[in-house]
């Protein structure tokens, strides 16, 4: 069994991008047909990948380097339901963005096609990695390619600085995984995943292995920026033209999560044994700080694209919270959940483009009222804000509500993970109603402006007509607001999201299926998420609107208010202080982060 | 005697990269990069790896100072003039 | 934030990250005492099914050629990168310093440097060639001789004329040698996919161990992986050249 | 026992004298060197748990020979890692190129995309 889809999957959109690359002098029609067709090739071939996964893995071994008597020598793409699936998201988006970009970007060569291309091909390359150091260099790839692209609109300072940052803090990220490997591989002298854990199941479970453990998730959630990783994140999302950061918030974020939750279930599982359940406490303490700060952020953003980074920090919170629960419902409620956040953010940041395209600004204060006649733009906007606040019946729910279920123990659940829904779909639902219906203060403080965004400070990615907006540019944001839609109301969803959890968690049936080509299908106990979330989810989008509604009253709180409320914010206020935009700070952080969490870690297993 | 050679090459290692990041001034960083990479080729002859051996050379004394040298002139040009 | 601050906060994180790699180094087997057996597994793997001799390179272009292919297109990526980034923008244009219109340096190398320079040429490329074609067997291969064949480029900068420098590396020109090149490697990685038993399988006859052209599509891979790294380095350095040569102004 | 440590202590000084340097840096090209040395702190951990006393590179004139010899391994990843590095260092570069032209400064301080 060598199925070629995994390699096909992963090379194709490669191949077009090297393609694309000796094509510098083709006319822009021509680019952008080879990119509209290599993209949709890549769809259908994830979407190949995720029907054949049904029944069992495939796996690939490059070189034909197959497993000889149960040793592997080569580099293996193992595919299941949840890589293919992580796959499809990452081409889907891209289809996405390259059906937005076809009208929306214009500038003569065809760089952007290119790095897109090798993005793509990073992502998927990363999701279906079986193998430590292949992990790390598609971690790579995507990582050049997104940084090159972040900075892609030279003539500004901001998309450079972004992107320094950007490029900084996580090549320092890959260098800890790199570490982290390397401390693996000196104890198993193991790359692939299946191999590693047989090699540390036969010795007991040392030291050295725990701290590699805690080095690799590090690496992996500085890619997923989980705070405090997550300082560069705003910076770059906030800079990076639209169609490139459909795809960094869409997806680049959750794929670092789903990194953590690949190796610790083929790899690590069998070494943590009973300490799992703390071990899980340490991920879910990762990701309500992270749900808590990025709500936060993302509610005092008046930048359109910083505002949305932040709320995928809380979002990507809320997802890892699923993962440290430990359980297929957990794991099946996070999936859901990246599929129905990654397809609403990516269509919230495809209208952000739409504005940018036809105003050349993302102040919120700058725009409001500038949005009145775009009443498709507009509605669209609100409805994402409300499948972002978890609306019933979009897929954000339903993940949310199987986490829920899942983790039924923890009774603060859907607190905090309402405190995130209602703060960053109150942001976007104010931001629609400022920019849409001209509602709110004519222009807030000027305290709570954001660094150097003055308005109409955005280069324009572009160059059309600016009256008018092409219908190409919305028609991405209808189909992945229906995707996100379809996925919450496909009725087997959750069932098969969990029997395909289920068998992500089993790493004696991984390592049988990639080392001896055993594949082997069991049944799993399936739940229906927690139906008190239907209601949380109303509730939620609805106090959604009603904390977007008094933040848009016309008149500013009185001076007797302000100081009333000044102590209750101060935290706001010191978190935002520690946004500084510094790279020193932010590496700095990095380091914080690491002793913090290798040290719980440690504390965790013991 | 390998585990004098060890222990010297990774001692001028550790002393080199310090050198390298507490030399402030990037044109005089270059400099102070020669004896760094030079101490790494060692350390990687000691470590029986030869093929590493020549991608350190290569890189480290033609890539990487050749792209940070292009990038300082240019640098400095543009200060000169303003 | 203050500098004091983080220095301070950066020392304690650096202590707590110390304790946790020391403890973790004390897990590893002593230095030096390499326990395999995966790596002599391969090492046996490779000089009795692939016939290779120098088994880095066996690993490199064989077992984990996948490594290597992302390997190039991680150099092709920063390639376009450095190419994107430092590219002429809109309503920019070129301001020649009046050496530049004729031709010259702005700062013209002496004739001992152009002379000598001028003389390296020939060697480096030799160098670059043989590093390339003999990584299979002796330590060397693609990346190692494909850094070197861009050094005659630099040598060519200071030798020639930047007039005849520029004719000969003509952007449009090297990329599309750089994606034939690449585009070569992974069209191998296909043909391995379509007629063996995966992608960048090794397809070709084995030949005599020892000889340039053993060890299947080793040899192959590493004569691809040359230019692919050389036009790589050559465009980021020309880039870079350039943006010495030239003055621009909005 | 402290001998066979301190080889692996060498990366993490690497590590964190890199850290350092990025951590105090005034100057982006500055950091992109210490960026540099961080990832020394990869190669030669790899290396290291690679490495054999007394054995040889893994290298052979024919195949008759049955010596002892180090991990061809890491030896290939530590190579593909060295490439990675050159090409993070160029696009780094040509971003300091860029972003100086814009801002007249490569100092962090001034160097902060958004605040807040």
């Amino acid at each position: 069994m060598n199925g070629a889809l995994p390699a096909l999957a992963t090379f194709v959109p490669l191949g077009a991008s090297v393609a694309l690359g000796g094509l510098g002098r083709a006319r822009r029609w021509f680019v952008d047909a080879v990119a509209l067709a290599a993209a949709g090739a890549t769809t259908v071939l994830t979407v190949a990948l995720l029907v054949q996964t049904r029944e069992h893995r495939i796996i690939h071994w490059f070189s034909g380097w197959k497993p000889h008597r149960g040793v592997a020598l080569g580099v293996a793409f193992s595919a299941d339901q949840l890589a293919s699936g992580a796959a499809l998201l990452v081409a889907a988006l891209s289809l996405a963005a390259f059906v937005f970009s076809w009208r929306y970007l214009e500038t003569g060569k065809n760089h952007f096609h290119v790095l897109m291309f090798l993005f793509e091909g990073g992502m998927i390359g990363f999701a279906l990695s079986g193998d430590f150091f292949t992990l790390f260099v598609f971690f790579e790839l995507m990582g050049v390619a997104a940084y090159a692209l972040t900075g892609m609109n030279i003539g500004e300072a901001g998309p450079l600085e972004g992107a320094i940052n950007f490029a900084i803090i996580n090549s320092v990220g890959s260098f800890v995984l790199l570490l982290g490997i390397g401390l693996l591989y000196g104890r198993t002298g193991a790359l692939n995943f299946a191999q590693v854990a047989r090699a540390l199941a036969k010795q007991p479970a040392t030291d050295v292995v725990v701290v590699a453990m805690a080095l690799v998730f590090v690496g992996l959630l500085v890619k997923a920026a989980v705070v405090p990783f997550h300082f560069w994140l705003a910076d770059a999302h906030a800079v990076a033209p639209t169609p490139a950061c459909v795809l960094f918030s869409g997806i680049m974020v959750m794929l670092g999560l789903y990194g953590v939750a690949r190796v610790y279930w083929t790899v690590f599982r069998g070494v943590i044994g009973s300490a799992q359940h703390e071990l899980g406490l340490v991920l879910i303490g990762a990701g309500v700080v992270s749900i808590v700060a990025g709500s936060v952020m993302c509610f005092v953003q008046r930048h359109l694209k910083r505002l949305l980074a932040f709320s995928t920090i809380a979002h990507g919170g809320i997802v890892l919270v699923g993962i440290g629960l430990m359980s297929h419902g957990g794991l099946a409620g996070s999936t859901l959940y990246v599929a129905g956040h990654g397809t609403v953010k990516a269509s919230l940041f495809v209208l952000t483009g739409v504005l940018l395209h036809r105003f050349g600004s993302l102040d919120e204060g700058h725009l409001r009222g500038r949005g009145r006649g775009l009443w498709l733009t507009g509605a669209l906007f609100a409805l994402g804000g409300l499948a972002l606040a978890g609306l019933p019946p979009f897929g954000t729910e339903l993940g949310k509500g199987l986490i829920e279920e899942a983790g039924s123990d923890h009774a603060w659940m859907p607190w905090v993970f309402g405190f995130a829904s209602v703060m960053t779909g109150a942001a976007v639902l104010r931001v629609a109603g400022r920019v849409f219906l001209g509602l709110g203060a004519a222009e807030p403080d000027r305290s709570e402006r954001t660094g150097r965004s003055s308005p109409g400070a955005e280069e324009r990615e572009t160059t059309a007509a600016f009256d008018r907006t092409p219908a190409v540019l919305v028609v991405p944001a209808v189909m992945l607001l229906a995707g996100a839609l379809a996925i919450g109301v496909w009725p087997q969803a959750a069932e098969r999201a969990q029997v395909a959890a289920a068998r992500f968690e089993d790493p004696k049936s991984y390592a049988a299926s990639v080392l001896e080509g055993r594949d082997s299908l069991h049944d799993t106990e399936t739940m229906a998420p927690s139906s008190s979330s239907v209601v949380y989810g109303v509730a939620a989008a609805g106090a959604a609107v009603a904390l977007a509604t008094v933040t848009l009253r016309r008149r500013r709180p009185g001076a007797r208010m302000q100081a009333s409320l000044r102590p209750a914010l101060a935290p706001v206020t010191a978190l935002r202080s520690l946004h500084t935009g510094h790279v020193g700070d932010y590496v700095m952080w990095l380091t914080i982060g690491l002793a913090a969490f290798g040290g719980l870690v440690i504390v965790a297993v013991h | 005697m390998t585990v004098v050679l060890e222990a010297v090459s990774m001692a001028l290692v550790g002393v080199f990269a310090a050198g390298v990041v507490l030399t402030r001034d990037p044109l005089r960083q270059v400099i102070a990069m020669g004896p760094f990479a030079l101490a790494l080729i060692v350390l990687f002859t000691v470590l029986q790896a030869p093929d590493v051996v020549l991608s350190a050379i290569v890189v480290g004394v033609f890539a990487y100072p050749m792209m940070v040298l292009l990038t300082v002139a240019k640098i400095r040009h543009r200060e000169r003039k303003v | 934030m203050n500098p004091r601050v983080r220095v301070t906060l950066f020392l304690v994180a650096a202590v707590g990250i110390t304790a946790i790699f020391v403890w973790g180094f004390t897990g590893l087997p002593s230095f030096g005492h390499y326990p395999g057996p995966y790596g002599d597994e391969v090492v046996r793997r490779t000089i009795a099914d692939r016939h290779a001799t120098n088994t880095v390179t066996a690993v490199v272009m064989d077992i984990r050629a996948v490594d290597t292919a992302g390997e190039e297109l991680i150099l092709f990526a920063a390639a376009v990168g450095v190419i994107m980034l430092l590219r002429k923008q809109r309503g920019e244009r070129l301001v020649a310093p009046p050496t530049f219109a004729e031709g010259r340096h702005p700062i013209p190398p002496s004739t001992p440097v152009r002379v000598v320079s001028a003389a390296l040429i020939a060697p480096a490329a030799v160098l670059g060639l043989y590093l390339v074609a003999h990584g299979g067997l002796t330590p060397g291969g693609g990346f190692q001789g494909g850094v070197v064949l861009a050094v005659p480029s630099v040598l060519c900068f200071l030798a020639a004329r930047i007039r005849s420098f520029e004719r000969l590396h003509d952007p449009a020109v090297w990329e599309v040698a750089r994606a034939i090149a690449i585009g070569a490697f992974l069209g191998i990685g296909f043909a391995g996919l379509i007629a063996s038993t995966g992608f960048l399988a090794n397809m070709l006859p084995l030949g005599t161990t020892g000889t340039v052209y053993s060890a299947g599509t080793i040899p192959v891979l590493n004569l691809i992986a040359g230019p692919a790294v050389a036009t790589a380095i050559v465009l980021i350095v020309v880039e870079l050249l350039e943006q010495v040569t030239e003055v621009r102004a909005k | 026992m402290i001998r066979g440590l301190m080889p692996y202590v060498l990366a993490l000084w690497l590590f964190l004298i890199g850290l350092y340097g990025m951590v105090t840096s005034r100057n982006l090209v500055h950091i992109v060197m210490c960026l540099a040395i961080v990832q020394s702190s990869t190669y030669v951990l790899l290396l290291e748990v690679g490495y054999r006393a007394g054995a040889t590179a893994p290298i052979f004139k024919d195949i008759t020979s049955g010596r002892s010899v180090v991990d061809p391994v890491v030896q290939a990843l530590v190579l593909t890692d060295i490439v990675i590095g050159v090409t993070v260092a160029a696009l780094l570069l040509a971003l300091a190129v860029q972003v100086h032209k814009e801002t007249h400064s490569l100092d962090p301080e001034d160097l902060r995309p958004m605040t807040g």
